[in-house]
């Protein structure tokens, strides 16, 4: 081997096709805990965000109330943020996508700020399909609160003391199904290749794409006993495919074997590529989607990848046929009828 | 008997079961007399229910144009079987009485003037289907109400084809019903009563509409973009006339886009959730509700108060606590609305009193919640909100919106940068960016924890006493900003009434009874809270101040005792908490009562 | 610098990163001295947030027994190089800084006696394991300050003993660690500053908790039943102590059978409604919240208050609006609690001042809600709920439970029925019977809508009225019932001091201060809402009064000034709401700022 | 045809094993309107609990807000009852249940009580288990503040003046299944027989049993274009099975051809009879039960009957290893530990 001793030339910065850097998509730094898997789903939107080359500032970012719904302020710091109530984000999305439908909006939330207080939110947020990328960080406890249940706790898993849980978790990718969602996903926060495909694919998708990413909490729920430790989701993940995202702006290559792979294709003209891992697997059929992830709760398996994907959904902004300015940017002009109006609807009362 | 005529004067009372179609007949009695030129006021009293319970209709006829409520019935129109054996009863002696032949109501009270009319043959003459019949009984009531007052036909027929707008067959059946019921009147009844319609022409030119209605028109031209909103009762009638209004006036007629959204919500804490996400993101938003529903938004209202987003949130009135009597007007929501939520939290609140201001008022609310970015209440009640009350016609807004201070990306290229909550102008009101905007720093982080003026997160003692400070500084700065008081001060008085809302109807008919009783008044009628120098003034200069208003705890009275603390003891209460619009007899005989200990 | 000792009278201030295992080293570092009978206080401040951010506890060691906060820091342990050079400079001159060597903070202030110390280096003498050494380094800096202050090992040793019970190993390794700072400074360091300790027996017998564990044992001997919750902080310790009381006195050893049942809620809405529906049920149920909670409650509540069930809620206070400063304590959710829900509401609010009252107020909170059947409020602090506070031990409760007034089967039999809301005993309190009562008659419909005497669906005007009215007289007997002011008249006083809570504490102080300053003062301390007789007969007997409170908009004022009109000229206002407990010296300066103008 | 004139024997009104008649079941007198859906449903469970000879008094009657939640004033006026605030009636529920696990307890809610504002409270009461039978009188809309859209309003059915929903139907018994209900039926107002069964069965279960019941809005719902009126329900209604209620203290009899009946017992003993009328369906089977559903959607029908039932669960109280009497019907001696508990807690505080 030869050793030198000339200093490597400076790397000019890597920017991504709008000139910005992996820099330009961070924000503060993070106040979690050392290793906190919420930490590590921050750097996969990052990436996300930066690699398809998204203007920081088309973007809103939403939260609810917990170390999870922290975690906007720590990636993306050029982008507006809200940081809501607890378990309410969807609402305040759902507000703020209706002032401008041209944004994109991101939503991270825990388990216990959907499940739990949000179960509600969620429900309709979905059944109305509101655009926008929702990530769940699971780690079966509230964070914050130090360590309590979540709704999403299996059935007996344990609290660091012991306590036993013995109420069947609310399964967020199995609920979103139900309730007619046409993008969900889970994913691990251990498995960075997987999450950033689904995060890009979650922003191809036109209506509410949610996320259900395993986030082991290193402080309260990552020891033995806990179904969502480090450990644990290693041990089980069972991904379904390998899962691939092809931009809009990509060629799309075919150079697999017949039967192998799956692209499916979302409606910005993007595609996501399901390579196969194990058993056929289709993520168009929601009774298949149903049926695996029960029978993986049956197993004690993690069962991770596109779960359901169904791009023939209206969205809701689209059902409500708004002008193609965002509503926020109206003028006067635009807003106040003129005085005709007022004049007729004035002799209809007389 | 008094045989006097009295012309002009009097009240009316009709008795049905809701959903029976009684409605229409009693808004068509109302407009006939109100076309004559006639001042008129309707008030529904309606059960929380949906067909087949009791409910009243009561048109005041009033020529110097009292539109309150007045307590005592003059005439009574008893179309109720089930009702009808108490509502004569309440009669004063020397009413009048409109009854089915079959109810026998003359065996039960004779010092009434019964009118019987065979309802029932009538009906039959009326129509052959059995469906119809039922409905025309109500317009046949009209017929012979408006032959014993002396309605003129062509406004029966005029107000007739206007409740029934393009439906000829309807216009033409229910024409000829009243005509059944008017003519068996001209011939079979002897009108020996003193009551009478005369022409006049004080309506010329005037509106009849609801206070909900009126807010929506007022909603529509305030621009608004996003609505929210979940159905309760009385609140519910102010989106859905807004969504139609909208629909009408807010679509493209080409394309069917629209400039506005309204999103039916799953229940209010996500209604407001929205409204402020959609206030945050830059658009006119609203919700609207009723008491149930501003408790549920108590958390997210003080939420959009410590990140100071604007939001406009209406609150129709109706009796609490809990579900209480939905259908029932009350003003006792002032409190929790002016101090809605935990924590150190107060809010702008408007006050209408009439449909001219629920119209007002509505295009301020919004002006006020992005000049001062905070949530802004408008508090009408049932009484306003779902009543028929004259007006004047609306005016057209001269005033151009006021958006607050919104930093564009130029601005931001100009400025570099800016602090979120920063107080550059000494205002206490801070600029804002909205979402979208092109520059790198135009993004900040909305948190409902604590923040400093670049809207970081802090729990330093001095970043968050500067933030309450500045919130109050600004709440402070608002009152210069809201609609003002409007006083009439009597020189010669020593007493001053306070009021607010739909009590003033009753304090200007309380002002000239008190007067008749030689005891002058000034009057301040509160327009919005906060409370402002002027409310001092005017206390100041009495020695003592009846405050009126409709609830039990006197909220109002609350309110100036806690802001005006070294005036309390001129501060005296009249409360009218029953559910029922209040009337000036109550407000008179409370003031009187008081003055009696008083001097 | 001032050579004088000063024994027993100072305050300790330790710096470090959250999650990094101090809250034990400072927790036997507050016992030891305790244990030499000397009274203390422990304040920790910290941020909302797990693991890695700044954190600080503060020891107030006092012979006097002042356990207020005090503002000045005597001695400084300054472990955490994040805030370490803010903290130094916010000393005052002459006080003490320990501080590992290699921070050089003496160079930042040399008018501070600085000890260096080499934690690092002593680390590795305690442990070879690098987590532990990290844990350990905590346990040395209390063998330093012990060594300085003349703490006495044997203290330490049984503090630890304590601290780690059982884990044999944690005691030894602990104890090891306190030596090694402890010998490290006896050949080191040389003591210049004036602290020390000295034996006292101050603190024989009495306990230290904090006030979530105490009403968490009141909770156990109220004998509630029914415990339902949703995690918040400063909240979460009171239900999380009561769970684990529960789960050892009050669970069958043999059959492993409870007789209470806890659940964990989805949130604060469901937390409200269950235990609702379990007070309505018949069983003692109480939930426990901080602000968000309690918004999020408003609508159940005034359901609870209408239809009049028993219900025991705790909120324990940390700085709002909206989520505010959660690790920050604030006396700013007393009107929404008061007041709380749309409508006309007004509930009881039990005020603790103490841990001792935290325990005996949870018992009376059960008795009242069921005497009253309605909801009681409870509230606390963080500061008194979080903090450690010395005390008496707890005195075991002679009263048996008030279960209020509720009719058996028996009963039923002999009266033949019962009117559900019929006030028959003219005190404004009616009689109930629980769901499974067996007679045909015990029955009734709960309904948050209007209801007469017999719990009727009624829109009634006069039974509404009847209602209303009634549950005001209830209010107002309820004022007999609740816990009394207790009051401190000094009849050479001009001058008297309101305070409630955690407040009181430093109310205490200030009043000695200002004797000091020739200032005599009453103190009225108020223990519970609604206010009583003995308030006003207080404010009347001075000249000025001031509130004192830890809010914003002097919540406390505020009633005052509602319920007490004609003494506001009196009501003077002295408010502490940067998050930080009220200290003695804020609340001297506040009253001597205000008598300059009075006088 | 032989006429008489004597008025026949006054018969002895009819009374249950307990000796009540089908009066002592009733209530008020409804205040709803004529032939609402509600009205047919509040026979139905005066019929039930009559024929299933149930004490009155041991019944708590719970609901919230809406015509629908009105009802319980309607039935059992001898049992104690709660008509609590909007969507929320799961918790009070919960509660009283809780302090008195004896009671038999019974919710009637409405889908704008429990799929729009309650969808929370609702997915948590099932979580838990909470025994209790939960009736949703489904009309589509809300009644009570005259006839908008709720949340079980299907796709592309209108409202009166025209206005048509966009969004899909939640539907609560899929929503029940997936959270893991353990009996969740559907039914109609217009189907008296199925609908005693159902409540029977539901009576029979010991955890939380849904049955989300038709329930046509005369007034605002009825029209052409509701596919909740009585007109259409009634074409579109394909009952799973004909059923039939054995209580615990009947013999089962077996007079039936092998293959056109399933019984499935139920964890007191009794048996849900169900006949086969066409295809085969289990409702054990929640992934058949999910199918079923969701199909029906698609081809427009009502799909009635017991959709699926699981009799293995454990209810939330009897988790909670509670004494055997009611926690309400405890006295200071069971509820008040010792002194001596006392005097050891302060020992450990000094
Ligand atoms: C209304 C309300 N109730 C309770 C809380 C307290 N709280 C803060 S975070 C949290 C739970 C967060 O859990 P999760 O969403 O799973 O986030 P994690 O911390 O686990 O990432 C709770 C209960 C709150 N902030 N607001
Ligand atoms: C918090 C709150 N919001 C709104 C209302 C008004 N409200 C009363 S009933 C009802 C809807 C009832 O619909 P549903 O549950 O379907 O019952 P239905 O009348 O159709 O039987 C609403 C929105 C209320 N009572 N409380
Ligand atoms: S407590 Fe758990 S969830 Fe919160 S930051 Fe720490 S590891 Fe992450
Ligand atoms: S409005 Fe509809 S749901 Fe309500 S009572 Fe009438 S028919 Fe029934
Ligand atoms: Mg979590
Ligand atoms: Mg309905």
């Amino acid at each position: 081997m030869v050793s030198s001793t000339t200093p490597p030339a400076p790397k000019a910065p890597v920017t991504n096709k709008i000139g910005l850097t992996l820099a330009d998509y961070k924000g503060s730094p993070s106040t979690l805990c050392d290793g906190c898997g919420h930490d590590a789903i921050t750097s996969q939107i990052i990436k996300a965000f930066w690699e398809l080359s998204i203007e920081p500032h088309q973007v809103a970012k939403f939260s609810g109330i917990g170390c999870s719904s922290k975690t906007p302020a720590y990636f993306l710091s050029r982008a507006h943020g809200f940081n809501s109530v607890h378990g309410r984000m969807p609402s305040v999305a759902t507000g703020a996508h209706m002032a401008n439908h041209k944004l994109i909006t991101l939503g991270v939330s825990g388990d216990g700020d959907t499940a739990s207080i949000g179960l509600g939110q969620f429900g309709h947020l979905i059944r109305r399909n509101v655009p926008m990328v929702y990530i769940v960080e699971n780690n079966g406890v509230y964070g914050l609160t130090k360590g309590q249940f979540s709704a999403t706790a299996d059935i007996g898993s344990t609290l660091k003391d012991g306590t036993v849980n013995r109420q069947t978790a609310i399964d967020l990718c199995g609920l979103a199904i139900e309730l007619g969602c046409g993008y969900v996903a889970r994913s691990f926060a251990g498995d960075p290749k997987q999450l950033v495909a689904l995060i890009k694919g979650a922003l191809a998708h036109k209506g509410t794409a949610l996320l259900d990413v395993i986030s082991p909490c290193v402080t309260f729920n990552n020891h033995d006993g806990s179904t969502k430790s480090y450990k644990y989701a290693k041990e089980m993940d069972r991904p379904l495919h390998e899962l691939g995202f092809i931009p809009f702006y990509e060629q799309i290559t075919v150079d697999y074997e017949p039967g192998t792979v799956q692209d499916v294709q979302m409606h910005d003209g993007s595609h996501m590529r399901l390579k196969k891992i194990g058993n056929d697997y289709d993520p168009t059929d929601r009774f298949v989607a149903d049926r695996a992830i029960h029978q993986s709760h049956k197993d004690g398996t993690l069962l991770t990848g596109l779960l359901y994907v169904d791009e023939s959904q209206q969205n809701y902004s689209s059902l409500a046929n708004l002008v193609d300015v965002p509503l926020a940017s109206l003028g006067q002009n635009e807003l106040r009828p003129p005085k005709s109006a007022l004049d007729e609807i004035m002799a209809e009362l007389t | 008997m008094d045989k006097k005529l009295i012309v002009n004067d009097f009240s009316i009372h009709v008795a049905t079961v809701n959903g029976s179609g009684s409605q229409s007949s009693n808004a068509v009695l109302l407009k006939s007399i109100f076309q004559m030129g006639i001042p008129v006021s309707g008030k529904n009293l309606f059960p929380s229910n949906i067909m087949g319970l009791p409910t009243w209709f009561t048109i005041r006829v009033n020529k110097d144009g009292y539109i309150a409520r007045k307590k005592e019935v003059d005439i009574l129109v008893a179309m109720n079987p089930q009702t009808a054996v108490d509502d004569i009863k309440a009669l004063r002696p020397g009413a009048v009485c409109v009854s089915p032949v079959e109810l026998n109501l003359d065996k039960i009270r004779d010092d009434v003037q019964h009118y019987l009319v065979p309802f029932g043959e009538l009906a039959n003459k009326a129509s052959d289907n059995v469906k119809l019949k039922k409905l025309l009984t109500n317009i046949i009531y009209v017929g012979v109400v408006a032959e014993l007052l002396e309605i003129d036909q062509v406004e029966i027929d005029a107000a007739i084809a206007r409740q029934f707008e393009g439906k000829t067959k309807a216009i033409d059946l229910n024409i000829h019903a009243a005509k059944i019921g008017r003519e068996w009147a001209k011939e079979n009844l002897k009108k020996s009563d003193p009551y009478r319609v005369e022409r006049l022409n004080l309506t010329q030119g005037k509106i009849i509409v609801e206070g909900n209605k009126a807010a929506a028109i007022g909603c529509l031209f305030a621009g608004v973009s996003v609505v929210t909103w979940y159905p309760i009762t009385p609140s519910s009638s102010l989106c859905e006339e807004l969504i139609d209004y909208l629909d009408r006036f807010r679509t493209d007629k080409e394309t069917g886009k629209k400039s506005y959204a309204v999103v039916q919500a799953e229940d209010e804490l996500a209604a407001v959730g929205m409204a402020i996400g959609a206030g945050w993101a830059g658009s006119r938003s609203m919700t609207s509700t009723s008491g149930p529903g501003i408790s549920l938004m108590a958390e997210f209202v003080g939420f959009a108060y410590f990140t100071e987003i604007p939001v406009v949130i209406f609150d129709v009135q109706r009796v609490g606590p809990s579900t209480g009597l939905p259908t029932r007007t009350s003003q006792a929501d002032l409190l929790s609305a002016y101090l809605l939520s935990h924590g150190d939290t107060k809010h702008v609140v408007l006050l209408p009193n009439s449909v001219g201001e629920c119209y007002e008022m509505a295009m301020e609310a919004f002006d006020l919640a992005e000049r001062l970015q905070t949530p802004v209440f408008v508090l009408s009640d049932l009484d306003l909100g779902m009543n028929m009350w004259m007006s004047d016609p609306f005016i057209y807004p001269e005033k151009p919106f006021d958006r607050g201070k919104v930093l564009s990306k130029e601005d931001l290229e100009r400025l570099g940068g800016f602090g979120r909550y920063d107080d550059v102008d000494g205002d206490g009101m801070t600029y804002r960016t909205l979402p979208g905007t092109e520059h790198p720093k135009a993004g900040y982080f909305v948190r409902g924890s604590g923040h400093n003026k670049n809207a970081a997160y802090s729990e330093r003692p001095e970043d968050y006493m500067y933030l309450m400070d500045r919130l109050l500084k600004k709440f402070d700065n608002a009152k210069a900003l809201i609609p003002q008081i409007e006083v009439d001060q009597n020189n010669d008085a020593k007493i001053g009434i306070i009021a607010f809302g739909s009590t003033h109807w009753a304090i200007l008919e309380t002002r000239d009874m008190l007067a008749n009783e030689k005891i002058a008044t000034s009057y301040c009628r509160l327009r919005a809270l906060p409370l402002t120098k002027g409310v001092e003034q005017f206390i100041d200069a009495h020695d003592r101040v009846y405050i009126v208003e409709q609830n039990r705890d006197g909220q109002m009275l609350d309110i100036l005792r806690m802001e005006m603390p070294h005036l309390t003891a001129k501060m005296k209460s009249v409360r009218h908490y029953n559910g029922m619009p209040i009337d000036a007899e109550f407000v008179v005989n409370g003031i009187l009562e008081q003055e009696k200990n008083a001097r």
